[in-house]
Order: structure tokens, then sequence, then C-alpha cells
């Protein structure tokens, strides 16, 4: 079953283009990646998935439905969370109610929901130590890791993150991905929005590159990463230099 | 000292008024960073509406019946919630992407449709207007000083409202959405919340507040006028910056240092200057701490 | 060698992160200087310590010798530095020559008596800055736009026209933040070749750039940064086939 | 427009008629007055009128007590409105801006209770038999006299406001509306921008105050409340903020609208009211936002700067490109 499948989706900021008749799929339980250089258009596209902005045109699907006209609360609501570029926590709240926030779109109980809360809690092990701290007074690692454990509050079937690593240190950037294989591990499909391109293909199974808000290239973790037109989309052309 | 406790208590009164109005400014300030000039007019029409639907169920009944007051009051508390919310619905929301400053002008606008439109109401009208119920002058003294009971019930009933307002936001899930949404709202949407829904709550608890005032202003002065929401909506106003603006707590206490001063100014200068002592200690307050009392430092980014 | 900026162990950091960590550096007045980097490096905090807007934690920035850390962005502006934005900034209601003339708001004389009462130095000022402006535009390749609305423009113009809002100020140094961002190949050409006249024209040019294709055809040198440090700094043949640069952008492995 | 309004106390000597005019045109002046500081730098000034109560209480006073003539009351009226203007916007223009709506309302409730409460300035009945304006031996003492006063001071402020818009300060004040961070790296120092729009402001409302006290020749604090304050603001936002055209179109409006539906008589603010909610809902920036009189505008100001033509600057030889260029060079 396809998680989510994206035909022709063209995003327009103003005059300005975001992307242009992108088309992709990812497959349930599967972690795949959108890679390319800065502003070749990859978190644009996930936030015409998540509808938090709109597409100009084309279709996009999830578990086959069409999301078109669904505003964006609902498509948490009905499985899909993003996890936005700069984790966007909420600063001024605790650990634990911004964990408490991950769930308030799916309507359980308080009773599931804090059954919920102890299983990312046991998942997320640092959290529990810090539950009642100000979220804004934690590094931008364990913000990260916040980020994606509200996300799994809700308990989502396809799980979007947008550069987790960005402005991490090795070693917060190891935990990250840790984790992130630890969420697809338990069966949730992760669309990954990565610059750093090893880490990204070393945990995804397929990946898709972007350029100039196209996609350029596209295929199997494996074959890509010694696909000398990979490195072409980030550090330019002339690897040879034409001076 | 007798003077003084004397002020103080009609400060602490003062302000519990000028409390339960703040918060719905400070509310609304918080989730929309709109400063909502109509607010003050809910209460207005608050008292109004009250007014006519105590007038009707008090016919026949010699003397009050408080349980009666009461019931009317939620209603009343439930209509003005409605009241603010389809002014959000209608003219608020549709602007969610104007400029702040032409937001504000329709607030202006508003307020003069309802300021305007209670006046030329049958019944209501330009003239002040005898509230059915009031509060009976026995009391108790603190030392010298006298205060009713009505003084004391209004106060605790402020109280127990700010209380509850400050648990709703501070403990409910709904209340969480609500610090959500004003911190970062496209965040707020990526959780699930409504958005949109949690904005028009956030009205219709702001106007509710205003009603309960509403209700015990009429009881306790005895009688509204069209232009009462003006003033108090001022004051108000003045009460939720001073606290520190968004802040639910720094609202209340906002509210009680502008009654305090507000009434101890009175005493020095007399009731004529209460509005240049009101504003005279909003510019002071402003000069040495921008953010207000409780307001934290909004860090300077681009 | 003259450096007109030189920066000694700049530090800023937010709540608990590092933006900028301990930032050194020279950049000469004939310089074309290209900071480049992964996304999250630091490198527009680091211009916004440059030009005011943010206060560093730590460490100083010179320009022409006198320390410039801590003043505030209009006073920076006025030392002759000027900068454009990462995701461009016009004014969108006013015209495009009126954008480009409020570039020079500190090159026009008119004082305040000679606006409001009158006289020649006014309207004499006016005439001057007008065709100051008149001049950017054209330099950048707008002239003909100049009664459209800023806001109007297409977002290739855009860049060109804040490009023009800086020169006309006569800046001794500016600072372009992405200015190939978001632009059509077309378009790429057109502002290449404008930076690399207002540097012909002796202006220092330091800019933030991710089309690393245009870094090394026009800059002269370059610094990386990752992680608010400088990972290489230097020739951009140097920099491009450094282990480390190429580290940076495509990520290690882990483990 | 301008020959039609000078000849129209020609058409009519209905006194009623001759004195909405001069009101219309009274709140022209307001309204240019306030444009500067909420069309212009995007301020939200809500105690406008005190400084239109300041020019006319200051000409009310000496000219009645000191038996000043009413031309040589207008500068101190001037200063004092300056020195209030300095003295309110210093701590407030380095606040948000909505904190400043809050602020100059305060200040406006402050001079109307001044104004209400001090010996000197009349209590609440104000002051009355106030001397009518005088150039040389041309004494004006009836409406239609004032309808031109106020006509000629419409001119002189819109064609001000016009030179100012244009002028560095103008530019100034507009980057700081649109943009202050962007503002700041033109050079420009946003506080001070700020603090001179607050300052022409007031000294365009004290001016059209110091010639409103011999128009009416009675006047009382009732006449500077917030509703004063009220209906220049809706001048400005109705016709067009930063806009001198609409402006003053705001401003007739204003005026002239209530009095056409008077017999509606109280429903008629309500009604105003309802129309002003829908406007700022439909078009936030007023019906003639600036450049929607483009033509106008544009034909104005070059005549202004009669030498100043950009489109005669285009030299042929520049880098000309407007869009995608055929080949590279």
């Amino acid at each position: 079953m396809k998680a989510l499948e994206l035909e022709e989706i063209s995003v327009y900021y103003g005059p300005v283009r975001g992307v242009e008749n992108v088309t992709l799929d990812v497959e349930e339980g599967e972690i795949v990646a959108l890679l390319g250089a800065n502003g070749a258009g990859k978190s644009t596209l996930l936030k015409a998935i998540s509808g938090i902005i709109h597409q100009k045109q084309g279709i996009i699907k999830f578990f086959g439905e069409d999301f078109h006209r669904m505003s964006p609360h609902r498509r948490v609501v009905g499985g899909l969370v993003h996890v936005p570029e700069g984790r966007r926590i909420f600063t001024a709240l605790t650990i634990g109610e911004n964990l408490e926030l991950g769930a308030y779109g799916t309507k359980t109980g308080r009773v599931e929901r804090s059954e919920r809360l102890s299983e990312v809690l046991a998942m997320f092990p640092f959290l529990k130590e810090h539950f009642k701290r100000l979220a804004g007074t934690l590094s931008g690692g364990e913000q990260q890791v916040l980020a994606i454990a509200r996300a799994m509050m809700s308990n989502p079937k396809v799980l979007m993150i947008d550069e987790p690593s960005l402005g991490l240190d090795p070693q917060k950037i190891d935990i990250v991905y840790d984790l992130l294989q630890e969420v697809a591990a338990i069966g949730t499909t992760v669309l990954l929005v990565e610059q750093n391109v090893k880490l990204a293909l070393e945990i995804a199974a397929r990946a898709y590159v972007l350029q100039q808000g196209s996609v350029v290239l596209s295929g199997v973790s494996s074959s890509l990463i010694n696909d000398p037109r990979l490195s072409d989309a980030y550090l330019g052309k002339a690897a040879d230099g034409d001076h | 000292m007798s003077l003084l406790l004397n002020e103080l208590g009609n400060g602490i009164f003062l302000g519990a008024f000028f409390g339960l109005i703040a918060l719905g400014y400070s509310m609304v300030y918080g989730i929309l960073r709109l400063i909502n000039f109509a607010h003050g007019d809910f209460f207005m029409v608050a008292a109004f509406v009250s007014y006519t639907v105590l007038g009707a169920v008090m016919v026949g009944h010699s003397h009050t019946h408080w349980f009666t007051v009461v019931w009317v009051g939620l209603l009343v508390m439930v209509l003005t919630g409605g009241l603010a919310t389809l002014a959000n619905q209608l003219v608020y929301r549709p602007m969610r992407r104007a400029a702040i400053l032409s937001m504000m002008i329709a607030a202006i606008g508003l307020s003069q449709v309802l300021e305007n439109g209670v006046l030329v109401t049958p019944g209501w009208g330009a003239t002040y207007l005898v509230y059915p119920v009031t509060t009976p002058p026995s009391g108790f003294y603190v030392g010298s000083n006298h205060f009713t009971w009505g003084q004391l019930i209004i106060v605790v009933i402020s109280g127990l409202l700010g209380l509850g307002v400050y648990l709703l936001v501070g403990r409910t899930l709904l209340g969480k959405a609500m610090r959500a949404v004003s911190e970062d709202q496209t965040a707020a949407v990526l959780m699930g919340i409504n958005v949109d829904l949690v904005i028009a709550i956030v009205f219709f608890i702001g106007g509710a507040l205003a009603g309960a005032a509403a209700v015990m202003t009429g009881v306790y002065y005895g009688q509204i006028n069209y232009l009462m929401g003006f003033t108090v909506g001022l004051e108000a106003f003045t009460a939720a910056v001073l606290g520190g603006i968004g802040n639910i707590g720094g609202a209340v206490i906002g509210g009680l240092i502008l009654g305090i001063v507000q009434s101890i100014g009175t005493g020095l200068f007399g009731a004529e200057w209460a509005i240049v002592v009101a504003f005279a200690a909003l510019v002071l307050m402003l000069w040495f701490r921008p953010t207000g009392i409780l307001g934290e430092r909004v860090a300077r980014r681009m | 060698m003259t450096a007109v900026l030189e920066i000694e162990h700049l530090t800023l950091r937010f709540g608990g992160v590092n933006a900028l960590n301990d930032l050194s550096l020279q950049i000469d007045q004939k310089a074309l200087h290209a900071v480049i980097g992964p996304n999250g490096a630091g490198k527009t905090s680091f211009f916004n310590c440059l030009t005011g807007y943010y206060r560093p934690t730590s460490g100083v920035a010179r320009f022409q010798g006198s320390d410039i850390t801590g003043l505030g962005a209009a006073k920076v502006a006025a030392l002759g530095i000027r900068r454009t934005f990462q995701n461009i900034r016009v004014f969108p209601k006013m015209s495009v020559l009126e954008n480009v003339l409020a570039g020079g708001h500190l090159r026009a004389t008119a004082n305040l008596l000679s606006i409001t009462v009158g006289g020649p130095g006014f309207r004499q000022s006016e005439r001057e800055l007008h065709k100051e402006a008149m001049a950017s535009l054209e330099f950048v390749g707008l002239a003909d736009q100049f009664n459209n609305l800023a806001g109007d423009l297409p977002y290739g113009m855009r860049k060109r026209m804040e490009l023009a809002r800086v020169l006309i100020a006569n800046p001794i140094v500016v600072l372009l933040d992405e200015p190939a961002a978001g632009v059509s190949s077309v378009e790429r050409e057109e502002l290449s070749r404008v930076i690399r006249r207002i540097h012909d024209n002796g202006t220092c040019v330091v800019m933030i750039e991710h089309d690393v294709d245009l870094v090394m055809e026009i800059a002269t040198e370059v610094t990386v940064l990752d992680h608010g440090r400088i990972i290489a700094s230097g020739l951009p043949e140097e920099v491009r086939n450094d282990a480390e640069v190429i580290r940076a952008y495509m990520g290690r492995d882990r483990k | 427009m301008v020959v039609l309004a000078a000849f129209f106390p020609q058409f009519t000597q209905n006194q009623y008629y001759l004195g909405v005019a001069f009101q219309a045109e009274m709140l022209m002046c307001l309204a240019l007055g306030l444009n500067i500081v909420v069309g212009y730098a995007g301020l939200l000034d809500l105690g406008f009128a005190a400084f239109f109560a300041i020019g006319a209480y200051t000409t009310g006073i000496l000219s009645t007590k000191e038996h000043w003539s009413i031309l040589a009351s207008i500068a101190p009226g001037v200063v004092i409105a300056v020195i209030c203007a300095l003295i309110i916007g210093f701590p407030t223009l380095r606040l948000r801006s909505d904190y400043l709506a809050v602020v100059t309302l305060g200040f406006g409730e402050i001079i109307q209770t001044i104004a209400i409460n001090l010996n000197q300035t009349g209590g609440p009945t104000g002051i009355y038999a106030i001397p009518a304006f005088s150039i040389g031996s041309i004494v004006v003492n009836s409406n239609a006299g004032y309808y031109y006063v106020f006509l000629i001071l419409v001119i002189i402020f819109a064609l001000f406001s016009t030179r100012l818009r244009y002028s560095r300060l103008g530019r100034a004040w507009l980057c700081i509306r649109e943009d202050e961070d962007a503002a700041k790296a033109m050079g420009i120092n946003i506080s001070h921008y700020k603090l001179y729009a607050y300052m022409f402001g007031a000294v365009l409302g004290s001016i059209t105050g110091s010639l409103y006290a011999p128009a009416l020749t009675a006047i009382s604090p009732a006449s500077f409340g917030f509703s004063e304050s009220l209906l220049i603001v809706m001048a400005v936002a109705i016709g067009g903020l930063g806009s001198v055209w609409g402006v003053m179109f705001g401003a007739a409006v204003v005026e002239i609208f209530p009095e056409v539906f008077r017999q509606f008589a109280q429903a008629r603010l309500l009604i105003f009211g309802i129309l002003l909610v829908f406007l700022m809902v439909m078009r936030p920036r007023g019906l003639f936002p600036e450049r929607a009189f483009q033509g106008l505008g544009a034909r104005l100001r070059s005549r202004f700067f009669k030498s100043i033509d950009p489109a005669a600057l285009i030299v042929s030889d520049g880098v000309k490109t407007s869009g995608p260029r055929a080949e590279e060079p």
C-alpha cells in the first residue's frame, strides 16, 4: 500500500517558484529521503503535504485518499505528522505539555493519552527525567528529540521530518538518527528531508533529489550514494574546475 | 492609616473589575496581537442585556432573589461570550492576513457599532438606566472602615473566575493548546490543533468574563450607561499592559495595581483626575519596564 | 593587504546553542569574499552580528580599524556597510525608484528646515539623488522599471533592485545574503555580472551563497562555516577540494 | 476641482451648507495631519484631537485673556503641541506601535480632562467670545469667510504633505511603516523619524485648532474628546492610508455622510460604524490607498519637481534589460 502519493505538485510563493511538477511516492513502512541543496524546495514540499501551504496544482494522496480539501489540522488527526524545520517546539511550555499537545489531534480519552505518554516516555527516557522543565531551556539536540517524541504522541502512520540534523553536533545527530530508526522499526513510515546526504542514505531505502524545485534524480540509496550526479546537486557541476 | 486602608479596600474592589475585563484583552492580545477595542463594549452590551433580562424576571417580585441573579448572570456570560465569538468570526477572522493597523481600526468601528446599536435600541438609549437589582448596604467594619458584603462577594467571585481562567489556561489540554497557538500558530496546526476554534474559544472566554463583570457592575453601582464600556475598557487595557499583556496572572495583578493606584489617586486629587492618574501610571510603567510587571522580554530576532 | 573588516573571536549564543563559535577572520578591501556552508552553519547570524542586528555574546568586529560591535543597525549602515537580506526585504508599497532613493537616505543633504520651509537646497539635493538612483537602477538593469511598485516586481528583479538600493549609498562594504537563491538561470547570470561589476568598482563584497558554481566563478576568497565555526578558508579551488568541506556538505558516515 | 471649490460660496448663500462645508475642510486639515502619523509612518495615534485642542485652547486663551491676534497665537500653540508630542512620543516610540495607540488615547483623555478641570481653560463650558481672525484690515467673520480660510489651509496642508511625502523624510517614514528592519539597513534612525512624524502631525493639528477657535468663536472640551479623534482616524482609514487625495476624500465622507443622513438621527452613526467595519474587512487599506490616484499624484509631483523627470534620466547605453536576454555578451 502506498502511504503517500504526490502527482505533479507545484507550489508558488507569489511570483517565486517553490516546487514544480514533483511526482513521488512513499510505500507504507518505508523510509524515504528527500535530498537537495538549500533552496531546492524540500521543505516547501513537506509543507504542501501537511497543508500549511497550498499547492497550486497537483494531487496528494494519503493511503489512497485525496487530501486536497482537508484542512491541515485534520490531516494530523488522519495520521500524517510533520516535524518542521527548526523543530518549532513550544518554548514557553514544559516538556510534558509539549508532549501532551502532540496527542491533541487524536481524540483519545485522558486514560489513553496518559498510556500513550508513558509509551513515548519509555522510548525517550531523557524526556521523562526532565518532564517539568520548560522546553525553551533545552539544547538544540534535546529540542529535536522532543520534537520527534511530540510527533510520536499521536501515533502517526507517516512521520515527515525536516532537517533533523540541522545545527546538531555529531553525537546528537547519532542519537536523533537512532531514534528515527526506532520509530521506523515500529512500523511508522518516514519521509525525511535532509541535507546531510550520507546520513540520510544510510537509513533511507530510497531517495529523491531535488534541484531548483524539481526532482532531478531518484532511486534506491545504495545506487544513489555512488552517483556523481548527486554530488553535482550539492557542490556544483564543475568538478574539475573550469577557470 | 485608616484612610489608606480604605483606599486599599476600594482599590482591590475596583481592581477586581479591571482584572476581569483585562483578562479578555490580555487573552485576545496574547493570541492575535490585537488590541480589541470593542472588548469594553462587550462589557457594556452585557450590562444592558442583563438589565433587560433581570427586569423581566424580577417583575412581580418584591425583593431580590439572588439565585435568580446568579442564573441570569450565567446566561449573560454565555450570551456575551457568544457576542465576542461572533465578532471574531465576522470581523477579525476574515482579516487575519490584514495589517494589524487595519484590524485595530475595524475594532474601533465595531466598538462604534455596539455603542450606537445600544443607543438606538428602544428601551435602552442614551440616559442612565437604573439597574433592577442592587446590593444591600449592610456590611462589616475593618477598623473604622466600612465595607459591604456585596463588595466582598464581588471580590470573591472575581477571584474565583480569575482562578478558573488561570487553571483552565495552565492545566487543561485546551489551555495548553491556547498557549501553543499564541506562541506559534503553524506549529500548533501541525499538532492537529484547530487554531480557528481555539481563537474562537478565547474570544468566548474573554466575552464571558466581561459579561460577569457587567452584571456585578450593574448590581453594585446600580446604574448603567451606553458609554460605560469605553472608560472601563480603557482602564482595563491599561491594567493588562501594566501586568504584562498576554499574561493571565499579569492581567489580574495589573488590575489590582491599577485599582489601588487609581483609588489612592482619586483620594488625593479627586475623582475627575482618575483617568489621568491611570495613564500617568501607564506611561511611567512603560518608561521603566516596557514589557509590564510579569511580561517577559521578547528576544530581538529577525 | 588592507583588511577592511577584522573579526576577532566572535561568538553568538542563543539559549544554549552556539550560533557562532569563536569566529576570527579578516576581509580585504579588494576581496570578493564568499561565505558558504550547510544550512544552519551560522552564516546569516554572522551577517547579523556584523550589521548591528544581533549583538554578539563576545568578540569584536572592526571596520576600517574602529570597533563596530554593538552599534545599532542604522549606525553601521551609516558607516558604509550595506547589506541585502536572505528573503529580500523590499518596501513593497513604494515604487522601485523610491526604494532606491531610500537607500540613498543618508546621501540626501536636505535638512528638516529646507524640506519643510523650502529653499533651493531641497530641490538640488532631490535632483542629485534622483540622478544617482537612476544610475544605480541602470547599473543593475532596471531603469525602465522605475515607476512600478516594488511589490509587483518578479523575484529576480526584486533581488537586483535590492542591489541598486545598496549601491546608491556608495558603500565601502556590501554584504549580500544569498543573492542567487531562488532565481532562474538567466537571472543568475545577470546577478553574477552585477556583483562582479560592484567588486570591480572597488567595493568590498562579502556574500553568503549556496550556489557553489557561482562562488567558484566569481569569489576571490572563500570561508566555509559549519556549526558556527570556520572549517576552511582560502582560494576557491583550495576550499572546494578540502576534505572537511566535502564532508560538511555531503555529511559523514555514522559511527 | 479646486476651482469648483473656490466658487462654492458663490453658488449658495445657505449658511447650513457653508457651515458643513467648512467643517469638512477642517476635518480634512486634521486628517492630513494625522495622515503623516498613521498613513506615512504607520503609527496609530488615537488621541490626535489633543493637538487640535492644544491649538484651539492656546489661541482661545491668548486671544481672549491676553488680547493677542489670532495669527500671532498660532506660533505658541505649535510650540506647545510639539513639546507635548516629544513628551508623549519619546518614551513610547521605542515600544511596539500597538502600545502607542493606547498611550496616545490616554494622552487625548488627559488633555480633555485638563481642559474640563482647569479654571484657565474655562472648565466644562470652555472659552467664548473669541475674536475674529484677521490679517491687516481683512477681518473674517462669516461662514463664507472661514470657508475660504480653511480652503487655503487645506491646499497648503495638502501641498505640504505631498512635499514631505516625496522628500527623504517621507521616504524614511514609508520605509519604517513597510519594514523597520530593512529601514535600519538604509541607515534610517527609526526612533528619530517616528518622533518627526509625531511632531509634524502635532503641528498641523495645532494650526487647525488655532483657526478653529475664531471660526466657532467658542470652544469647549466636548469638541476634543475621543470621538473627535475617532472621526479623524476614520477619515484617514476610509480614504486610504498614506494617500493625500484619499484622506481628503475620507474626511469629506465622514463629515458629510452623517449630515446627509440626518433624518435617521442616531442610527446614522450605527450605519457608519457598520460601514467602517465592512470597509476594513473588504479593503483593509481604505478606499483609495496610495497610488490608486497614481495618475493625479504623479502629475502633481512632476509639477512639483519640475526638473526632475526620472524617465529623462534613462541613458540609452546602460545595461538595459527587462526580462531574459537573448544572448550573453
